[in-house]
C-alpha cells in the first residue's frame, strides 16, 4: 500500500536525532512487548502479516507513536484477527490491569 | 517538497466522511480565522505560495492531526512573523493577556489594511494570477511531454505521483508566475501553464482502468518533450 | 481496525516457546529462503525496470523506485513473495535480486552523479528494461 | 462494526502492555520465563560487539575477509554468530572510493546477530525518509564528510537479506591485535553513518 510507512524520499520529517549511549530498551514495557512478539509461535503469523498490520495503522497515529507502540498495536490487532483472543477479552484484560494497578497504588 | 501534503495516491488515509448539512464554519474562531486570512491576503501581506509552503512545512504529525483552520492559524502566525509584521514576542504578549486588546503595536506594518467598504468590490472583482508578459510557450496542444523528475526541498506544484510520467498537452492556459520561485521570494519567473492529460495506466500501472485519465495543470519548467 | 468477519478460526499449531529453547532457536533463526526449483527471470548484468504497481495491500517495492530502471547485481535465490504472504495468499516463491539504481535515475539531475541505491527486488517487481 | 461500544485502551502504555501479557499468558501463547530469556538475550548478549569482532577478524585475516564478502552468512557463523534476522547476511565493504550506508525505508530491517536491536533513530521517520533522498547530508550530520569523488551506495533492505557494512580500517592501527581492533569498531560504523577512528 502507498502508506505513511513508505517513507523513502519524504521531506519534512525533521532531523535524525541519534541518542548518545542509547539503551536497548527505554522502558520495561518495551522489553515486554519485544519479548511477547518474539515468543509467539511463528505458526500464528508471518513477518509480512506483522509488517502489514503496522502499515495499516492510521497515519497520524503511526507518526505520533513510538516504535514499540507500533508493535503493541500490531500484537493486539493481529492476535484478534488471527482468532487468538477476542476484542472483549482484551478489553477485560485492560480493566483487570487497571484495577490491579489501582489496588496496588 | 515531498511532504505529507502531497497526498495523491496515498492509501490508508481512512474513509471520506461527508457531513450532512455541513455549516460553512464549525466554530466562531474558524469564521474569524477565515476573515483574518483573507483580509491580510487582500492587503498584500503574503502570497498564496508562501502561505502554502508554510502549511506544507508543518511536521507530518501536526499536518495530519490539526484541522484545516488550525493549519491556517499557525501558518498565518508564522508567515506574519517571518514577514516582520509583528514579532514572536508581540504574539506571546497577546497570548499572555488574552483575551486582551490585541493591540501589541510596533509591527513593521508594510501592508495597508483593507477597509470594510472595499470588501465587496475586492472580493467580487478578484485578481487573476495571470501575468501580462510576452513569454513564448515551449509546447503547444498535442505535444507529448514528460513531467520532470524534480524533488525540490522547497515548494512545488508538481505532485510526486506524476513525476516521470508521460502525457499530452491539451491546452495552453497562458502565462502565470512560477510557484517554486514565488514561494521563496525569488520572483515570478513567468511562464506558460498547460493543461496536460495523463492516462490512468501511465500513472498507476496496468491495473488502472483503460480509458480513465488525469488533467493536471503544469508549468513549462515542469515539463520536458517526450 | 479489526472488524467482525476478518477473524480467522483460532489455530494452535505448536505449544508456546519454552524458555530453554530461546537461545538455541534464536541463534539458528530460520531463513526465509524457499527450497523450490524455480528458474530466474533475470541474471546479473540485465537491465530492468521496477514495475509501476500500486497495490492497496502489502508490498516491499517502495514508491520511490517504481518506474525506475536499474541493473541486476546479484541473484539472491528463491524467497516467498511478501505481497501474497501478507494476505494468506501462499508463498508464490520466486527469485530475489539485488538491483542497483543510480541516484540520478531515482531523484533526477540534481542527485550526486556517482551515488546509487542497492535494493532487493522480487521477480514480480521487475520488467526487462 | 462491533456490536458494542469499544472500551478505549488504557492511556498508560505500560498498563496496556501488562494487560496484553496477561492475556497471552492465559491463552498459553507465551510463557513468562521465555519472555525473560528473550529480553536477556537481546538486551545483554547480542549486540554490536559481535559485529565488531567480525570486522576485526576481516581486517586481520585477508582470507577471512574474502570469505566474508563472498558469502557473509557462513563467514559470520565461523565466529559463532547467526540466527534470527541474520539468516541471510550480506557484508558490503567501504573503501577509499566507496562508502556504503544501510537503511530500511519501509520498516526497520537490521542485522540482529551482529548489531543487536536497531537504535530509535534508525527506525524513525527522519532517517528512513532522508537516507535515500540526501544520504550525503545525513552522513554530514553524523560527522562523516564524503569527498566529491567517493561513490555513496545506499542499501535499502526491502527483502529478507540483512546487511552490514565492513568499515575501512583506520591508519595507525597496524600493530593492533583483533581484540584491540574490535574495541575501535562502533555500531554506527557498521551501519555506515560513522567512520572508525584509530583512537
Amino acid at each position: 500500500m502507498n502508506g505513511i510507512h513508505d517513507l523513502g524520499g519524504m521531506h519534512g520529517m525533521g532531523p535524525v536525532n541519534p541518542e548518545t549511549d542509547e539503551p536497548v530498551f527505554h522502558a520495561d514495557w518495551e522489553r515486554r512487548v519485544f519479548a511477547l512478539m518474539m515468543a509467539i509461535p511463528g505458526s500464528v503469523y508471518n513477518i509480512d502479516e506483522f509488517r502489514h498490520t503496522i502499515e495499516r495503522m492510521e497515519a497520524a497515529e503511526y507518526l505520533s507513536t513510538s516504535y514499540y507502540e507500533h508493535w503493541l498495536h500490531c500484537l493486539e490487532v493481529l492476535m484478534i484477527e488471527k482468532g487468538q483472543f477476542e476484542r472483549a477479552e482484551l478489553e477485560a484484560a485492560w480493566s483487570n490491569a487497571a484495577s490491579a494497578a489501582n489496588g496496588s497504588a | 517538497m515531498n511532504g505529507i501534503h502531497d497526498m495523491g495516491g496515498m492509501h490508508g488515509m481512512g474513509p471520506i466522511n461527508p457531513e450532512i448539512d455541513e455549516p460553512v464554519f464549525h466554530a466562531d474562531w474558524e469564521r474569524r480565522m477565515f476573515a483574518l486570512w483573507t483580509a491580510a491576503f487582500a492587503a498584500g501581506m503574503y502570497n498564496d505560495n508562501e502561505f502554502r509552503f508554510a502549511i506544507e512545512s508543518r511536521s507530518a504529525e501536526e499536518y495530519l492531526s490539526e484541522s484545516y483552520y488550525q493549519h491556517w492559524l499557525v501558518c498565518m502566525e508564522k508567515v506574519l512573523i517571518d514577514k516582520g509584521q509583528f514579532t514572536r514576542a508581540d504574539l506571546e504578549a497577546v497570548w499572555a493577556n488574552a483575551p486582551g486588546t490585541g493591540a501589541s503595536g510596533g509591527g513593521a506594518g508594510s501592508g495597508q489594511a483593507l477597509p470594510a467598504d472595499q470588501v465587496i468590490p475586492v472580493f467580487m472583482g478578484g485578481a487573476s494570477a495571470r501575468i501580462d508578459a510576452d513569454v513564448a510557450p515551449k509546447f503547444k496542444a498535442g505535444d507529448a511531454v514528460v513531467a520532470r523528475n524534480i524533488n525540490p526541498a522547497g515548494h512545488t506544484r508538481l505532485p510526486r505521483y506524476l513525476r516521470g510520467k508521460g502525457g499530452t498537452i491539451e491546452k495552453d492556459h497562458g502565462v502565470f508566475g512560477f510557484p517554486d520561485s514565488m514561494a521563496h521570494g525569488e520572483g515570478e519567473t513567468p511562464q506558460h501553464v498547460y493543461c496536460v492529460r495523463f492516462d490512468a495506466r501511465e500513472v498507476w500501472g496496468e491495473s488502472a482502468p483503460a480509458r480513465d485519465s488525469f488533467y493536471v495543470d503544469m508549468w513549462d519548467d515542469y515539463l520536458d518533450p517526450a | 481496525m479489526v472488524e467482525r468477519g476478518q477473524r480467522c478460526k483460532r489455530v494452535r499449531i505448536m505449544p508456546a516457546l519454552a524458555a530453554d529453547m530461546v537461545v538455541p532457536l534464536f541463534a539458528v533463526g530460520s531463513s526465509a529462503r524457499v527450497d523450490a526449483d524455480i528458474a530466474p527471470k533475470f541474471k546479473a548484468g540485465d537491465t530492468v525496470t521496477a514495475r509501476n504497481i500500486n497495490p492497496t495491500g502489502h508490498t516491499r517495492l517502495p514508491r520511490y523506485l517504481r518506474g525506475k530502471s536499474g541493473t541486476i547485481e546479484k541473484d539472491h535465490g528463491v524467497f516467498g513473495l511478501p505481497d501474497s504472504m501478507a494476505h494468506g495468499g501462499g508463498e508464490t516463491p520466486q527469485h530475489v535480486y539485488c538491483v542497483r539504481f543510480s541516484a540520478r535515475e531515482v531523484w533526477g539531475a540534481s542527485a550526486a552523479p556517482r551515488d546509487s541505491f542497492y535494493v532487493d527486488m522480487w521477480d514480480d517487481y521487475l520488467d526487462p528494461a | 462494526m462491533a456490536d458494542h461500544d469499544h472500551t478505549e485502551p488504557p492511556s498508560d502504555t505500560a498498563l496496556r502492555v501488562k494487560a496484553l501479557e496477561s492475556l497471552l499468558l492465559e491463552k498459553g501463547l507465551v510463557e513468562a520465563d521465555t519472555l525473560d530469556a528473550i529480553i536477556q538475550l537481546y538486551e545483554h548478549n547480542v549486540g554490536p560487539q559481535n559485529g565488531a569482532k567480525v570486522v576485526a577478524r576481516a581486517w586481520s585475516d585477508p582470507d577471512y575477509k574474502a570469505r566474508l564478502l563472498a558469502d557473509a552468512t557462513p563467514a559470520i557463523a565461523e565466529l559463532g554468530y547467526g540466527g534470527v534476522q541474520g539468516e541471510d547476511m550480506v557484508v558490503v565493504e567501504n573503501t577509499s572510493d566507496v562508502h556504503n550506508l544501510l537503511v530500511c525505508t519501509l520498516c526497520s530491517c537490521y542485522p540482529w546477530p551482529v548489531l543487536g536491536l536497531p537504535p530509535v533513530w534508525y527506525k524513525a521517520a527522519p532517517y528512513r525518509a532522508r537516507a535515500v533522498s540526501e544520504p550525503r547530508a545525513v552522513l554530514k550530520e553524523f560527522g562523516v564528510e564524503i569527498r566529491e569523488g567517493v561513490e555513496v551506495r545506499v542499501w535499502d533492505s526491502t527483502a529478507e537479506l540483512r546487511y552490514m557494512v565492513l568499515p575501512e580500517r583506520p591508519a595507525g592501527t597496524e600493530g593492533l591485535g583483533e581484540d584491540e581492533l574490535a574495541a575501535l569498531v562502533t555500531r554506527d560504523s557498521m551501519i555506515g553513518v560513522a567512520l572508525v577512528e584509530s583512537t
